[in-house]
C-alpha cells in the first residue's frame, strides 16, 4: 500500500484519480456502481454563468476506438448549480471540482466569482477549450493571448486552486500551457476533446447537428500523452492530464509523462466502475515498482 | 431504482428470423435478476468487435423471475447486433441495468384497459409490460404492426398476456387473430373511448401517427394516457453524457434517464 | 459503372484512389497482392535531395485502431530514386508521384528542379508535414508564412501539378492551406500522421526512439475528415484526403467532404488489397446512388 | 517468392503448454498452400480484438505439402496471440505468406552438418529448416534451450529430423537425450570444427551469445556461416514501412523483407 496522496496547485487529493467533466454528470449518476468518496474528487459537468439548452440534436458520433460529441455545454447555469445540485454533493467527502465554461470573459469572471464565495467548491477547472460552442470556448484557449487574459481576469476574482483546460487544437499546446503559468494559473489539465467529423456516407449528410464535435476516448490517447509530455516540458504548475484513459495502465503512462493527477473521461460510459479498478491498478503498480508514494512516479519517464 | 452492472451468461439464444433473436440470460454467478420497470432498457457492452467502442442500448423484453431470466429481443442493425447475434449459451455478456423511467402504471387504478401498440423491433418492451400490467389488475390488448405477418416477433407469447390484434402492409393474416391490412393506427380496434391509456413503442413515424391520432381524444386529457418509449443513439445511458436528448416542451431532456418513456403531451410533436 | 475518372491540378486520375506515400514502398511490393495499373496513382516513399538513415529503432508502436510511426524520412535521395528506382516504374499505366521532403527551403527546390526533368513524374507531392524529423518537416507546415515561402520557391522551379501535404498539427489548417493556395500550389493533400506519444508502462521508457512520432490509421479518420472539410472550405483548388481511409465507406466520406480524390495509407498494411477494394466500392456506391461522373459526390455533403 | 493473402482454416489448435499452442491450417479454398522457404513467416490478421490493429508476424514453423497443412507454434505474448489462442477448429485466420528470406540453404553442397539452435519459442522456424536442409541431404542437429525442459517445445518433432541437444538453466533432464546444465552456449557440442553452418533462432542474447562464441571460430569465414533470425515490432511485413529496421554494417535494414534472417558477420552486434 503505497501512499496515493498528491498535492496539486494546493489541493489535497486522495489518490490522483478524477473523473472528467461531461462524463461524469454531478457524481451521483454513478453511486450505484462506485463509492464516490473514493475517488481522488470529480469535475463535474461544463457550467456557464448563463443556463444553456446545448446543441440540436444529433450529439453523438461512434468512431473507431472513440467517440464524438456536439452536447455544446447544455447546463442550468452556476446559480442554479450553487443553489439546487451543490448542496446535495458538499457533504461527500472528496473534492467536488466546477467546470466553468463562457462564451466572455465577463461570464466567466462572475461565474468564477460567484463560485469563490462557495466554501465547500475546493477549486474550479477553466474550460477555455470546448470545440462544441459558437462563442468562445475554444477560441480562448488556441492563442496565448486569449488564454492569458482570461486567466489572468479570473484570477483576479477566484482565491482557490485554479486549474485552466486546455485543448489539443492548437499548434504548440506548450507556449499556451506557459501562457496560462505566467497568467497566474496554479494548474494546467489536458486534453480537452480533438476536434472532429463524422459523415453517414448513405445519407451524404454530417452525423452531428453541429457538422464538428469532439473526439474522445481510446483514440486520443497517443495524443494527449504527447500534449502532457511537450506541456511537462514547459511549465512548472502540476498537470493532470486526461485524453482516453480506459485503466490503470493508461494512466500511469499518463503520469510518467508528467501528470500528477489524471481525470478519466468517455471511460466511465463504457465501465461505470473504471475508476476504482483505476485507483487499485496504480495502488498494485506502486506496489510492485516498490514506491512508497505516487509522486515518485510524476515525469519519471526516462528518455 | 438501484442499477446494477452485471455479468450475464447466456442461456440460449433463439434466432426468430434472418434478422431477429432472443437472447435469453441469467446472471453468470448465480445471484437473482434485480426488480425491472416495464420499459426499461439495458445497455450492452459489446466484446470482440473492434469497431464497437459504445455500450448498445437494448430494451427489457421480458424478466422470467422465477427461472431468474431476462429475454432480450434483438434485430440486426449493424456491427453490435450483429456480433450479439453470434453469442451462444454460455458466452457471458456485461450489462448495466435497469436504465430508464419505464411505462407508468396506474397502480391505483386495477381494472384500466391498456393497448400496447409495437411496431418492428419495437414490440420489445410490451411484452413484460403486459405482464406487469396484469399483475396490477390491468386489461391489456397488443396492436402490433408490421410488413407482413412473418415480421411480428413473439406474437404467440403476446397472446399469453392479452389479445393481439395485427395490421400488416401487405395484408397478410394470422389465423384465429384480427388481422387488418395497413398501419396501425388504421386498425378498427383503435377508436376514441376504447382504451384508458395507451403504451406506443416503434418506428418514430408510427409512434407520431399514433400521437397525432389520440391526441384529440378526450382520454387525452388523463395524465400518462399515451406514452411512447423513443430511442437515440446513447453513450453512457445514465444520463450523464446529455448525448441522447430529446427535444421537450420543457426543453432538452435524456431519452435515456428522463425516457426513454414520454408522454406525448410532453413531446414537441 | 459510372465514370470515375477525375482531374486534380491538371492530372488525371483514372480513379481517385492513390495511396499515401511511406505506406507503398515503390508500389513493386504490392504487385503480388494488386494490379497496381488499376489505381488511380501511387505517390512513392518520401524522398529528399540528400540520403536520411532515418531514426533509431524502434520507430513503430500500436495504439488503439491505429500506430505511430517515427521511420524519419529514411530513403536514398532524389538522385538514387531517379536514377535506380524510377526507371522501373516509368512504363506502368498509373501516375507515380513522388513524395518530396527537406530540411531548408534549398533541398527542396534543388530536389523539385531535378524531379522536374524527368518526363514520367507526372506530379510531386510536397510533404511539409513530416511529423519524426528534427529540421524542417512539419516545422514548414505550421506556419503560413513558412509554407508559403517554399511553395513559392518551389513553384518557381516546377512546372508539373504541385500538390502540397498538409499537417493536421495546427491551429488552423484551413489558414495554412490558403497560403499554400495563394503561392502557388495546384493542390492540397491531407492529412500528414498526428503528433503522438506512446509509453511502455513497465518499463517506464517512451516507446518511439524519438519520444514522439505520427499517428495513422483508423483512430484518425475523424479528425481527418474535419480538416477536409475545414479547407475545402477554405481553398479553390482540389484536395487529396486521406488519413484512415479503411474502407470504400471512408473513402467516400471524404469524398463527400470535399476530397476529389483520396490516398490510402496505413490500411494498406491490414489488407495489401484494400485499394482494389476501395475502387470497386466507390463504383458500387456511385451506381447505387445514380451518379454517372465520381466528381458528383465531390463536396456532396448536405449541410 | 511470390507472396498470397489467403484464407485459412483452423484444422487444429493443439495447446501444449498454458503459453504455448500450435496451429494446424489449411487453405480454406482447397487450395494448395504456397512454397515456402525454411525461416519464412506469416502476417497473421487477428480478427475479433478491438486492441490489435496490425497484423502478427509468426514464423513457418511447419509445411506439410502432403497434408496441405501449415503449422504455426505461438506463445502467448499479449492481445493477439492471446486471441489467436482461442481459434478453434473450422475457424478462419487470413494470412499473409511466405514472407522474408529464411535460412541459407547451400544447395550445392549436400553433406554438410548443420546446428540449428533454439531458444524459447525461437524454435518455431528451426523445423521445417530441419526438414528442408535435410530434403537436400545437409545432417542436422538440434541445440534446444530454456529454463527447463518442460519449457522446450516439440522436441519429439525434432528428433524425427535429428539429433537432438539440450541445455536447461534449471539442470532438468530428458530422457535419452544429451542434456547438460546452463545456456546454449555451454553446451559440449558447440564446439570450433564440429559444424559447416549454424542457425539461430531465439531471445536477442542468446543469439548475441551464440554470435560472440562462434565469431572467433575458422569456419566463420565461409558466408553463411552462422546466420540468426531476428524480430522486430512490423507494421507490414512487406518491406514498405521501414519501421521494422535493424542497424547493420550496411545501414538501416528491414527485418521483415531484408531479413529476419541475417548472417551475424552483417550485424553490429
Ligand atoms: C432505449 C432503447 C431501447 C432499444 N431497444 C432495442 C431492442 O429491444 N431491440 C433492438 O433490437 N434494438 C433496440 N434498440 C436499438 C438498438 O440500440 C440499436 O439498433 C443498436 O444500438 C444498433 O447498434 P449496431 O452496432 O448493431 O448498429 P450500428 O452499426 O451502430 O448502426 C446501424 C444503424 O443503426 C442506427 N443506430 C445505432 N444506434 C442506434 C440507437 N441507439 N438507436 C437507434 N438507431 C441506432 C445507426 O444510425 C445505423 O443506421 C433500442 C434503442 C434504445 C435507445
Ligand atoms: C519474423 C518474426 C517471427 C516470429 N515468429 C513467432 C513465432 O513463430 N511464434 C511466436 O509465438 N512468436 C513469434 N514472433 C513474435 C510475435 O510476433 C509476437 O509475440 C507477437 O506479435 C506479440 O503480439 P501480441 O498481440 O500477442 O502481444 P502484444 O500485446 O502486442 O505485446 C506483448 C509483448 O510482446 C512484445 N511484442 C509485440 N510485438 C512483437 C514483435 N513483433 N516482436 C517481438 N516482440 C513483440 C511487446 O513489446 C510486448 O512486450 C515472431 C516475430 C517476428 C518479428
Ligand atoms: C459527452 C462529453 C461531454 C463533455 N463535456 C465537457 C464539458 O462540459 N467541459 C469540459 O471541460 N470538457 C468536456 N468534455 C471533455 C472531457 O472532459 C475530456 O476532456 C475529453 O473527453 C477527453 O477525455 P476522455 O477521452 O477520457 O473522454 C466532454 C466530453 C464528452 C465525451
Ligand atoms: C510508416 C509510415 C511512413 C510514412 N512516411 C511518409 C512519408 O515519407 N511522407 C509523407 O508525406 N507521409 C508519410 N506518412 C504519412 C502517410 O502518408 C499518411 O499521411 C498518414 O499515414 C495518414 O494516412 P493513413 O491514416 O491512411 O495512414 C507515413 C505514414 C506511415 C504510417
Ligand atoms: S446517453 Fe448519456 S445522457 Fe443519455
Ligand atoms: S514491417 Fe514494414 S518494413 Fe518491415
Amino acid at each position: 500500500m503505497a501512499n496515493l496522496t498528491i498535492n496539486i496547485a494546493g489541493l489535497t487529493l486522495k489518490n490522483p484519480v478524477l473523473t472528467a467533466s461531461g462524463t461524469f454528470g454531478y457524481g451521483t449518476e454513478f453511486s450505484d456502481f462506485i463509492d464516490l468518496e473514493r475517488l481522488g474528487g470529480f469535475i463535474v459537468k461544463g457550467t456557464t454563468l448563463h443556463p444553456r439548452q446545448g446543441n440540436p440534436y444529433p450529439r453523438l458520433a461512434e468512431t473507431p476506438s472513440g467517440m464524438i460529441n456536439a452536447v455544446g455545454l447544455q447546463n442550468k447555469g452556476v446559480a442554479y448549480y450553487i443553489e439546487h445540485i451543490h448542496p446535495q454533493l458538499a457533504s461527500l467527502k472528496t473534492n467536488v471540482i466546477v467546470n466553468l465554461s463562457g462564451s466572455c470573459i465577463e461570464d466567466y469572471v462572475e461565474g468564477a466569482r460567484m463560485l469563490n464565495e462557495v466554501e465547500t467548491i475546493p477549486a474550479i477547472e477553466l474550460n477555455i477549450s470546448c470545440p462544441n460552442v459558437k462563442a468562445g470556448g475554444m477560441g480562448f484557449g488556441t492563442k496565448p493571448e486569449m488564454a492569458a487574459e482570461v486567466v489572468r481576469e479570473v484570477r483576479n476574482v477566484y482565491r482557490k486552486p485554479l486549474i485552466v483546460k486546455l485543448t489539443p487544437n492548437v499548434t504548440n499546446i506548450a507556449e499556451i500551457a506557459k501562457a496560462v503559468e505566467d497568467a497566474g494559473a496554479d494548474s494546467v489539465s489536458l486534453i480537452n476533446t480533438v476536434l472532429a467529423m463524422a459523415v453517414d456516407a448513405e445519407r451524404q449528410r454530417p452525423i452531428l447537428s453541429t457538422v464538428t464535435g469532439g473526439l474522445s476516448g481510446a483514440a486520443v490517447k497517443p495524443i494527449a500523452l504527447r500534449c502532457v509530455w511537450q506541456v511537462y516540458n514547459a511549465v512548472k504548475i502540476p498537470i493532470v492530464g486526461l485524453g482516453g484513459i480506459m485503466n490503470a495502465t493508461d494512466a500511469i503512462e499518463f503520469m510518467l509523462c508528467g501528470a500528477s493527477a489524471i481525470e478519466v473521461g468517455t471511460a466511465n460510459f463504457i465501465d461505470p466502475t473504471v475508476t476504482m479498478k483505476i485507483i487499485d491498478g496504480i495502488d498494485e503498480y506502486l506496489d510492485r515498482h516498490g514506491c512508497q508514494n505516487v509522486s515518485e512516479i510524476v515525469g519519471a519517464l526516462k528518455v | 431504482m438501484k442499477k446494477y452492472i452485471t455479468d450475464f451468461k447466456v442461456v440460449a439464444n433463439e434466432q426468430l428470423s434472418d434478422r431477429l433473436f432472443i437472447l435469453r440470460l441469467t446472471p453468470a454467478d448465480g445471484s437473482h435478476i434485480a426488480p425491472c420497470r416495464a420499459g426499461q432498457f439495458a445497455e450492452l457492452r459489446v466484446d470482440d468487435e473492434p469497431r464497437v467502442f459504445l455500450r448498445r442500448p437494448i430494451s427489457i423484453h421480458r424478466v422470467d423471475y422465477d427461472a431468474n431470466e431476462m429475454w432480450l429481443l434483438i434485430q440486426r442493425a449493424g456491427r453490435g447486433t450483429n456480433r450479439l447475434a453470434c453469442l451462444r449459451a454460455r458466452d457471458q455478456l456485461n450489462i448495466i441495468y435497469p436504465l430508464g423511467n419505464g411505462f407508468t402504471i396506474e397502480e391505483q387504478v386495477p381494472d384500466m384497459h391498456y393497448l400496447l401498440i409495437g411496431g418492428g423491433v419495437g414490440v420489445a418492451p410490451l411484452l413484460e409490460t403486459g405482464y406487469q400490467l396484469k399483475q396490477y389488475g390491468a386489461r391489456v390488448s397488443f396492436l402490433l404492426g408490421g410488413k407482413s405477418c412473418a415480421e411480428i416477433a413473439q406474437v404467440a407469447q403476446f397472446r399469453k398476456v392479452g389479445n393481439v390484434y395485427i395490421t400488416t402492409e401487405d395484408g397478410s393474416v394470422l389465423e384465429g387473430l384480427d388481422c387488418q391490412r395497413g398501419f396501425v393506427t388504421q386498425h378498427s380496434v383503435l377508436k376514441e373511448g376504447s382504451f384508458d391509456a395507451i403504451r406506443v413503442c416503434g418506428p418514430g413515424p408510427m409512434m407520431k401517427a399514433v400521437a397525432r391520432l389520440v391526441s384529440s381524444w378526450k382520454q387525452n386529457e388523463r395524465p400518462h394516457f399515451c406514452e411512447v418509449s423513443l430511442e437515440n443513439k446513447m453513450a453512457c445511458g445514465l444520463g450523464v453524457c446529455l448525448c441522447c436528448v430529446e427535444d421537450t416542451k420543457d426543453g432538452h431532456k435524456c431519452v435515456c434517464s428522463d425516457g426513454p418513456v414520454f408522454d406525448i403531451k410532453d413531446l414537441k410533436w
